[in-house]
């Protein structure tokens, strides 16, 4: 250190002392996001479970888990797309593309060619979704509309419209739609792994970092050295992966292939979550932890209100309300201004 | 002009066409496996017939689009129109429509009026008397269970703001409550998309909420639904011997039985397209050809199937 | 319609105290940014406002504007308090602030940003012909006539450009008072000349002005009275003749300042950088060279296509023609990730467009470009990251309540040391600057140079680019001059001077 | 999240001489976009109409004109929405409800009442969609898509899910749907009146300057003293009107009020014109010249491929193929470089 100069005095004027107390700390752990939704959750419980106390039963808890894991997965991933500043809109069609897939390759060549097949199908999907996007220099949302439009068609296609094989006989199958690891269903254990694999992903690895970063400020994040385009062909294979295990896990509890039903509309649903849970639709922003909770609060406002025997059109409104209440509240509890379209 | 003007009274009543005819079949939901089927038929009759060419198009589930594709059909002066409207209401339009422009129309599957009240000339089996044949069934097999009112539940399983959803489910409850009598089960009602995931999930709601019941008795608006239903409740432990599944097309819940698989499943009803598309296609090209008129009421093969005999029915199953 | 009035003289007479900010607080959660600070601004007079970087300047600023509602404290305008709930009611109160960081509207034209908010004044009809002769009389009016077309869409504004837009957004309609937060930071020498020109005009016609700016030639140049901040605090103001260039660093700093730039006579080493002949869309046959050890500047006026060089160097923009060698080899860059991979380290000029992530924490943004580095596995080791992160935090004195705190709220300049930190991160062996010290205060700036000369003795090869002739005078060894996408000349340490630059960057 | 990156790649030095020559201009001021989209409906209509000559039929083209005067009207509302940075994805149950509100209103109040009542009812839910975006601090996917259930389910509520009413006998809806003035079907003139209006308040008026303001960056405009909070409500409104306006039209087309059928995925339909007539999803960019061009490119497709009795999964997959080359061809045209994610 030859001639120097000044330093400046202290980096930061926040003195040892006041720092933050232990219910802020947890506070900020925890997010405003996922607290708000956490009392949403709770509010709901305890509305219901005074209404019927057979709510609480692990039955049910069974039945709201196994609900949502299909559309808890396409949620995850749509997060995962999300945080990344994209948007897949074709995970549905995915989803139903592989469904009939799968179970038109078990019928003829077995369970585990089924499941390979099918997601490699899903990979194959995202990659297209991505190429566009990349190579052909396309807005995500529509180069996933039109995608959704073609994938919807080539399932249609190939099945003509039909549900397509029976793979309610298969021992893998059932296992996939009824079975249980350690008293708790295939269904919820699939979902918790997908979940818990992103969320470390996200959280803990250099590509999450990465991912972070190239929604956040895509520009900065290419001059930083980050091989973007690969990033965003990963991101939505991975996508179409984990939307093509839904279309399996339909085949599975439907019992048949299924090209159309059961996968529609699936996108806004995960995109639905994903934005409660937190991801900021212009990317950078978002965890898999609120988008779980999300996931859950939707499920149990389902099946509550059905459980009430709440009228199906009664449910729209009040899932309606609910949503916005649910983030109004955590919007205001953020403290955000008042000011402008929020992001 | 105000298109108030009283359409010109010239076509209608078809005579004979001698050249090549295109009959355009306009379907609700054209992408469900029944009406894919009855394309099907509808081709293959047009295909025995001769010289005619069927342009099928698929309306999904939106009258505004019902109403579009009728105006481009009718702009394309096809011979003959044959439709499956997705909403009953628009009927007075459609057939204003097809009067103004001189096209013979007729329904097919769900029943259409004009304005004054007036059928117009049919062919399938209209949405009330499938829910009948359901209901049916599905008393005579809660009778033959010997089942009581106190340890059973009935739940209808659809999709609540569609019309014909609504026809079917009715016209099986009514059906029941006359077959078993006022003091039968009570019947819950389960609000669904129409597919079979949907109602699993809230299927699974419903039978937390009722968990002392023994027995159940499941219907819907589709086979989708039922067939949700019953897994739902098969997932929850319910014996297959306590479910009495009647499944209304016949093309899933023919899965179970064609695996030999025990099911609560129990029967369906089979509702064939190919007929319905072939009876409609039939009678259209035998107006315009020979100018008979066509029939007020063709109503197509439909009968309950069950395990032993669905495949001497002639139900296929992919 | 067409040509603009005349500046409407306020009524307020030459030296009068038009507005006053008096014993603002503003905290933003734990950070206390202001703490009971004063100011007041004069007609005809520039008040200039100083301080380190995170004083508290533009939230001052912000504040003036109705941007920030203060916690405690009061304002005045005309003598009479007033209270700003919304940037709308500073504006019709005739109070304009020119922020740090200019906001500009991408996709529509350079007329329609200058009068962006004006445009209902004259009725509801849009006249787009009208718009753009006004914008073309008011530029020429300014004088920047030939620096920027009305017609030019935003998105299309080099950095110069969108803060001559800002700039013009607040004078175009004569206001009463007029704040500017560093406006000369992203300007050239020929742009900051015209700007000057024209704060003494608006001086003239009894405009009270603010100025913030950490270019101490500036603030002698104009100012006729100075406030300095510190820690959010108020240190005092004083008449410009009252003080000298060490006494103001000692009221910002707290202590004198020995000496700015030390930079010793080196011997290059081997050969790090070698373009031959490069060119593309943006640049034209380029060739120069950078050598271990060595600081090279590339000096130029604004819109030289220096940045532009830097870019093709790092695989942003397609080398079309010639060759470029890294370390002895000739290599090909596809993409920046490339050259990161060469140990090519570039900081590039617009921090907020180009560099920071600016919802992520400081932590995040320094450890972007090592995150392989300083991770096991595939898992980045939280603790490494936050030795790494608070190592740069005190090195380069970033002012910030944690290494978790979020970019977007830093200052301007603690901004600008972030990027830098990310860079001397990754330890490159070239390591391209542009505008390496943009916004950063006087204390900071002495510290980065000693940073650079320190790197430069260990071997590492600068090519850094600066319209700050003082830095590229004080720290280059060999200055490469620019204009019109060309290099224009060579010069030595010894050759390069004030004159001599200038005279090839005309070129 | 105000940050609006401005991409930094070329910026125009300006000197007097360098006019750009007249082909440039004209390409300029038709926008790349829309040379795109004119092209592409150029080889639509060739490639149809040279298979059936009936495509070029004037009935056929008033059918063409008609079925698009609905999607139309809510895409054009759309392209506002998102030039102003918002997105209305409540469009379609908006125009379900007036649907049905009209219908029952007229029957119990004549055909003015019902038409001013549904309208009312539009402007109400627009400025709950505002309010919940302004005040509750709600992004607006998120805002709109809970709405969209809302709406929904009220519209359901007050219908029990069944068409209601009958218009077909009313002169002033039966004029709505099948009348014409000067040849040209009363549906259409609406889309024209309605496209040119905001066409005209976008480009000239200095509203429509404030809204791409707005859009392009918020917090510039909000530094300039626009209030755009009141510019959000507005906007909100107008979109509710008119999609009140959209849901009358339906009324009057099938002749009765119809809760959900004919309004649902209307939203999407109405994005996926606006983004492939150029409006960016991030705000500040669109035209109504571009996304009318894309409402008729998706017209022509769709009524051009019933007419060759293409199989309608067919039609899905060929849908999707061709909104990819469309947009990829607009994007390659205009020459951005290929980096990140595409706006
Ligand atoms: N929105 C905010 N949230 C939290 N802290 C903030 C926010 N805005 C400013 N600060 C903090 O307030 C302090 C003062 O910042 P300010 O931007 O006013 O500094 P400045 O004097 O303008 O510095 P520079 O010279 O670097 O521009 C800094 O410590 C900054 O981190
Ligand atoms: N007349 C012109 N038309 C088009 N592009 C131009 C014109 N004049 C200059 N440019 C481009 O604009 C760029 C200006 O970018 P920029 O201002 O960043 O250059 P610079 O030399 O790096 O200056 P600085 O870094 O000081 O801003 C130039 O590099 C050049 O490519
Ligand atoms: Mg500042
Ligand atoms: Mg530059």
């Amino acid at each position: 250190m030859p001639t120097q100069t000044v330093s400046t005095s202290s980096p930061t004027r926040v003195s040892p002392a006041d720092s933050p107390g232990f219910f802020r700390r947890f506070l900020t752990a925890m997010g405003v996001q996922n607290m708000s939704l956490l009392m949403a959750i709770a509010f709901v419980v305890l509305v219901i479970g005074t209404q019927n106390p057979l709510f609480f039963t692990v039955p049910n808890l069974k039945v709201i888990g196994t609900a949502i894991a299909i559309s808890g997965l396409l949620a995850v991933v749509q997060t995962l797309v999300i945080i990344m500043g994209g948007l897949d809109i074709s995970v549905g069609s995915i989803a139903g593309l592989a469904s009939v897939t799968s179970a038109m390759i078990f019928t003829s060549a077995g369970p585990l060619i089924g499941v390979v097949g099918a997601v490699g199908i899903g990979l194959l999907c995202g990659l297209i979704n991505g190429c566009i996007i990349v190579f052909g220099r396309v807005n995500p949302v529509i180069a996933t509309l039109a995608t959704l439009a073609a994938y919807k068609g080539i399932a249609q296609l190939i099945s003509d419209g039909r549900a397509q094989g029976y793979t309610g006989a298969d021992p893998f199958f059932v296992f996939l739609a009824r079975g249980s690891v350690l008293g708790v269903p295939t269904l919820i254990w699939i979902l918790v792994v997908i979940a818990l694999g992103i969320h470390v992903l996200l959280r803990y690895t250099t590509m999450g970092r990465n991912i972070y970063a190239v929604g956040g400020n895509d520009v900065a994040s290419r001059l930083a050295g980050i091989n973007i385009n690969r990033y965003i062909l990963g991101i939505y294979m991975m996508t179409g992966a984990v939307a093509a295990l839904a279309g399996i896990l339909i085949t599975a509890r439907t019992g048949s292939g299924q090209p159309v039903s059961g996968s529609e509309g699936l996108e806004l649903e995960a995109i639905t979550a994903a934005a409660l849970g937190g991801a900021a639709l212009k990317g950078g922003k978002g965890t898999i932890a609120g988008t779980i909770l999300a996931v859950i609060l939707l499920g149990i406002l389902t099946n509550g209100m059905t459980l009430l025997g709440v009228n199906s059109f009664w449910q729209n409104v009040a899932k309606g309300g609910l949503l916005v209440l649910a983030v109004v509240l955590q919007q205001l509890r953020s403290g955000e201004r008042r000011i402008g379209l929020p992001g | 002009s105000s298109g108030m003007e009283a359409p010109g009274e010239s076509g209608a009543a078809g005579g004979k066409k001698d050249g090549p005819l295109t009959i355009a079949y306009l379907q609700k939901q054209g992408d469900q496996q029944y009406f894919v089927d009855e394309a099907e038929g509808a081709k293959a009759a047009a295909k025995e017939l001769g010289n005619v060419t069927i342009k099928v198009v698929n309306l999904g589930v939106d009258a505004n689009k019902a109403i579009s594709e009728m105006d481009s059909v009718i702009a394309q002066k096809v011979d003959g129109i044959i439709i499956v409207v997705p909403d009953q209401q628009i009927g007075p339009q459609v057939l204003d429509a097809a009067k103004a422009a001189g096209i013979p129309i007729m329904a097919s599957d769900d029943v259409i009026q004009d304005a004054a009240g007036k059928d117009a000339p049919f062919a399938g089996f209209d949405g009330t008397a499938m829910g009948t044949k359901v209901g049916e069934e599905a008393a005579r097999l809660y009778a033959e269970s010997g089942w009581t009112a106190e340890n059973t539940r009935i739940l209808s399983a659809g999709k609540l703001d569609l019309s014909v959803c609504n026809q079917r489910m009715d016209g099986a409850a009514a059906a029941f409550t006359k077959a078993v009598g006022a003091d039968g089960p009570q019947t819950i009602q389960i609000g669904t998309d129409n597919s079979a995931t949907d109602a699993q999930n809230k299927a699974g709601a419903v039978i937390t909420a009722n968990a002392g019941v023994q027995n159940w008795v499941v219907w819907g608006c589709n086979d989708e639904s039922s067939t949700g239903v019953v897994t739902a409740l098969q997932n929850s432990g319910v014996s297959p011997a306590n479910i009495n599944g009647v499944g209304l097309g016949a093309y899933l819940t023919c899965k179970d039985w064609s695996a030999g698989q025990t099911t609560g499943n129990k029967s369906a009803l089979y509702i064939s397209g190919v007929e319905v598309g072939r009876a409609a296609v039939t009678s259209m090209v035998d107006l315009l050809r020979n100018g008979t008129a066509l029939p007020p009421a063709t109503i197509a093969k439909t009968e309950i199937v069950d395990a032993g005999n669905w495949k001497e029915k002639g139900v296929a199953c992919t | 319609m067409s040509a603009l009035a005349p500046l409407t003289i306020p009524p307020t007479a030459a030296g009068q105290v038009v507005f006053s900010a008096t014993d603002i607080t503003k905290s933003f959660g734990p950070v206390a940014a202001l703490s009971g600070v004063s100011l007041e601004l004069r007609a005809g007079e520039v008040t200039a406002l100083m301080g380190e970087n995170g004083a508290g300047k533009s939230t001052l600023l912000k504040i003036i504007t109705g941007d920030y509602q203060p916690d405690t404290g009061t304002l005045t305008l005309h003598g009479g308090p007033v209270h700003f709930g919304e940037p709308r009611e500073s504006r019709t109160a005739g109070i304009r602030v020119i922020a740090q960081e200019p906001e500009i509207i991408p996709h529509v034209s350079v007329a329609e940003n200058i009068f962006v908010g004006l445009l209902g004044t004259r009725g509801p009809i849009f006249r787009r012909r009208e718009l753009i002769e006004r914008a073309r009389t008011a530029l020429a009016e300014f004088g920047f006539a030939g620096v920027i077309s009305p017609e030019a869409l935003g998105s299309e504004l080099s950095a110069a450009q969108r803060q001559i837009v800002e700039i013009m957004r607040a004078v175009v309609d004569h206001p009463a008072v007029i704040c500017f937060d560093e406006p000369t930071s992203s300007l050239g020498e020929e742009e900051a000349a015209i700007l000057f020109d024209l704060i003494r005009r608006l001086r003239s016609d009894g405009v009270a002005i603010g100025y913030v700016s950490h270019r101490m030639n500036e603030i002698f140049r104009l100012a006729d009275a100075i406030t300095v901040l510190r820690d959010g605090r108020l240190v005092g103001t004083k008449r410009t003749e009252d003080t000298d260039h060490d006494d103001l660093v000692r009221m910002m700093v707290g202590r004198d300042l020995s000496q700015m730039f030390h930079r010793e006579p080196v011997t290059p080493g081997a050969t790090i950088l070698s373009l031959n002949g490069v060119g593309n869309e943006f640049v034209h046959d380029i060739t120069l060279s950078v050598h271990a050890g060595e600081v090279v500047g590339i000096a130029g006026l604004v819109g030289a296509g220096r940045s532009e060089l830097l870019k093709t160097i790092v695989g942003d923009f397609a080398v079309e023609s010639g060759d470029l060698g890294v370390g002895g080899k000739t290599v090909t860059f596809h993409t920046p990730a490339d050259s990161v991979a060469a140990g090519v380290g570039f900081a590039p000029e617009e921090r907020k467009a180009e560099a920071l992530i600016m919802q992520r924490s400081v932590r995040d943004n320094i450890a972007l470009a090592v995150l392989g580095q300083i991770s096991r596995g595939r898992f980045v080791s939280s603790t490494r990251e936050e030795e790494l992160a608070h190592g740069f935090i005190t090195k380069l004195g970033i002012r910030t309540p944690s290494d978790r705190q979020l970019v977007k709220n830093l200052s301007g300049g603690n901004q600008q040391k972030v990027v830098l930190a990310r860079w001397l991160a990754t330890k490159p062996r070239l390591l391209l600057l542009d505008e390496p010290t943009r916004g950063v205060d006087v204390g900071a700036k002495a510290e980065i140079y000693a940073i650079i000369d320190e790197l430069a003795r260990a071997g590492v090869a600068i090519l850094m680019v600066s319209s700050e002739l003082p830095e590229v005078l004080g720290l280059a060894d060999r200055v490469y001059v620019m204009a019109s996408g060309r290099i224009t000349g060579e010069l030595s340490r010894e050759d390069a001077t004030e004159e001599s630059i200038l005279a090839l960057a005309m070129d």
